[in-house]
């Protein structure tokens, strides 16, 4: 039981063509940029990436674009400062875009790791995202009938995980990494420290391990709008 | 018409004037772009408690430039700070916040805002890329949506108007909105005109509104101070 | 901002006859028997009340039934070491009982909370507990559509809140809690401590005091069970 | 037949035996009562992670007498310790676990299992209080449901049939039987006998079972220590 993987490229190196993966972070905050760029020196092609956003500048998912590895994006808004990677695919018919309502990509995902395959919602309700989406009403309110969203593959990023998985976040860090970690067959964690278990104490564990496959220790960890702002490239 | 370019109120004032009714104790959200300015004009003696999509309840203003943490930010991107008794959690529990009810108001801005309270903000329509965000999710669970909101476009079109022309963001969703020239709730379907500038006649205020502004009681003077 | 009150007395003394009612807990762990108390002394009747269980011994859920104050029990387990309050009214018709899967019992409540007015789970597909709902068929497998579940209170209990109602509670004490502080229309929260906000660290809130709206000190709160191998009797 | 009290493994053995399938590294669920006597006999070597509905995860053994702490219970409302790494989480997540399929196996009681895999285990009719628990939630989501039990019920009733005929726990849920005679797959609609007691006849002990017990490959000695 010890989930502890040696470096950022073996986390990710069985990520074949074709995989649906989902990658933590809300704009910069909580990006896995180190899990991201050992995926893109590995290089698999046709991958769907859901995110809540779609990459900002030159590195982490922007740099996943434009190496040409993403077929597809679920996410609810591709625009950041400099969303030129992102933009660029989109207009020239290069990426499929699917918009998500951030409430209800945040739902979906959590009703994808809690074993709830459909459910509804109000949001979306009587706009063009409900298009050909069953509807119903209850007491009178119309709602949107939207369905769970797995992944074969989740990247998070959390502050200090334990060798049994467990999982503490920074801040506003923490996001969408929760639910991702549920909601995907295989979760690969960066964390910035890794410690044994029980130094997490029990009350303040934000993921079991229980949704944690592999656990993998980067303590330079980069933050994403640090990188932008020193107009860091992949490369 | 040309008066009112020179009568309208600023962003800042449309801002001021969306802050006096958040009342003391209220839980708020405050969309991205424009109406994050509300927080600056948050009324003395009242405790507001702002919330942001990305997992953060009771933050506060942006830190000094080079205090930057970029992991605490809000759903703008924005980098700000955290006041005693905020809280993190993860995204569904943010929006279990926004969809179940719990905030008190969510004030945002528009393209247009119809008489039956729908609301567009979020796309201009089939060109360039789209991006929703939490827009639509906020429109259904606060108890009181409000839009802040120039009266018309850049081009002096009505951005109040009897049915929205771009896609919506949500269906009767709006219960008031403070524009540059006045304060106007939607009720039973219909525009009720609460305040407007002094300077500007119920005529000229009805020429530049894309709907009848109806009335419903006096119509105070929208007075806002010097920002 | 201060949602202290000064008593559990003052804290439930607004809960009318009729009121459905959410009370944390499952079994002892968690059960907030000072709020229970200071409700069956002041003796509203005909609620309903929501828990995991139905009462054990002659304190807390089970001194309500006796006390005549409850029409309708939601619940899974209705079941405990001394069960004799709730057996002796179910058998007797004066309650009338909902069972309701325990994890199902749960995502109802969340989804009260969360703004989510129905959802599909595959528990009790198939069984006598899914007669009269509506399925549906996802990927091949059946599944039971559930509504969302509220109240108009919920009494819960946790181990220190600060004075805009953030919580933490204490080890498996937490169960229905936090579910129920987000589904109820007014939450009443006995906490062990109260401090000042900005106390609790930000990383650790398990309740964001935005589901909390009364929280009132009770420093020597008893735990259930301990009053039930004292033989504790409410008077 | 009468044998057959005479031969068969006590409930400690039948749990032992269960154990046994229980990889390293597994995540484990086993219902109240005679299924928790499973946790005893983990293989040495092995690391079983213990779930339990109501909010652990990586519990441990029942405290010494006087040390319990009742707010650290399991399921059945018994006092439990902590494992380093231990976790609380509440109600909703706690089930988003066992519906979601993140437990590697739940071991639960029977009054009946049949040999398409439903069972019945959480209500014996329309008498009495009806109290059903997390048993319907606990068979939909782990990705391996096994029973133990007596192979027959206390007068000698067969406890594995064609069909149930008590209220259903779950629909087709059931892959494996634990019994005191024998250990069943369920593929495809039938039983299929893995191993059986030495000291019992296929013969005499299809004569104790509600529906056929398919052969598929050699049948195993089940072979249990004395405990």
């Amino acid at each position: 039981m010890d989930k502890t993987w040696d470096c950022p490229a073996a986390a990710v190196a069985d990520i074949p063509d074709g995989a649906s993966v989902m990658i933590g972070g809300f704009g910069g905050s909580g990006a896995p940029i180190e899990l991201i760029h050992a995926l893109i020196d590995r290089g698999p092609r046709d991958l769907t990436v859901i995110n809540n956003n779609a990459g900002n500048g030159r590195i982490g998912i922007a740099a996943m674009i434009d190496a040409g590895m993403v077929r597809k994006i679920i996410c609810s808004f591709p625009k950041s400062k400099d969303p030129r990677a992102f933009t660029a695919a989109y207009l020239a018919g290069r990426i499929e875009l699917e918009l998500v309502p951030q409430g209800t990509l945040a739902e979906r995902i959590r009703a994808g790791g809690a074993g709830i395959p459909a459910f509804y919602t109000p949001t979306s309700f009587g706009t063009e995202l409900a298009a050909g989406k069953p509807t119903a009403e209850f007491d009178g309110r119309g709602y949107v009938q939207e369905r769970w969203l797995k992944a074969d593959y989740a990247l998070v990023k959390a502050e200090t995980a334990d060798r049994h998985g467990n999982l503490v976040y920074r801040k506003a860090g923490r996001n969408f990494g929760p639910l991702m970690c549920m909601a995907a067959a295989a979760t690969v964690v960066q964390a910035t420290r890794i410690v044994e278990p029980g130094a997490i104490d029990p009350e303040h564990v934000v993921t079991p391990g229980l949704f944690v496959d592999r656990v993998v220790a980067v303590p330079d960890a980069r933050q994403e709008e640090d990188l932008n702002i020193e107009g860091a490239v992949y490369a | 018409m040309s008066d009112i370019a020179n009568i309208k109120l600023s962003n800042a004032q449309i801002a001021w004037r969306a802050a006096q009714d958040i009342e003391d104790g209220s839980y708020v959200n405050l969309g991205i772009g424009f109406p994050e300015m509300v927080a600056r004009y948050q009324v003395a003696g009242r405790k507001a408690i702002y919330h942001t999509e990305n997992g953060i309840l009771d933050f506060g203003p942006a830190p000094a430039p080079g205090q930057e943490d970029w992991d605490l930010i809000n759903a703008g991107k924005k980098a700000v700070t955290l006041n005693p008794g905020a809280a993190f959690f993860h995204h569904a529990d943010s929006f279990a916040m926004v969809r179940g009810g719990h905030l008190d108001v969510a004030i945002l801005g528009a393209f247009e805002v119809a008489e039956n309270g729908d609301l567009a903000n979020w796309s201009v329509g089939k060109d360039g890329v789209p991006a929703v965000g939490g827009a639509m999710d906020l429109v259904h669970g606060a108890k009181r949506v409000a839009v802040i909101t120039d009266h018309v476009t850049k081009t002096g079109a009505p951005k109040l108007v009897e049915r929205c022309s771009l896609p919506l963001t949500g269906v009767g969703c709006v219960t008031r909105v403070y524009t540059s020239l006045a304060v106007v709730d939607i009720e039973g379907g219909r525009f009720v005109l609460r305040e407007k500038l002094a300077a500007i006649s119920l005529g000229d205020l009805q020429a530049v509104t894309g709907a009848t502004l109806n009335l419903d009681g006096p119509v105070a003077d929208l007075i806002v101070p010097e920002l």
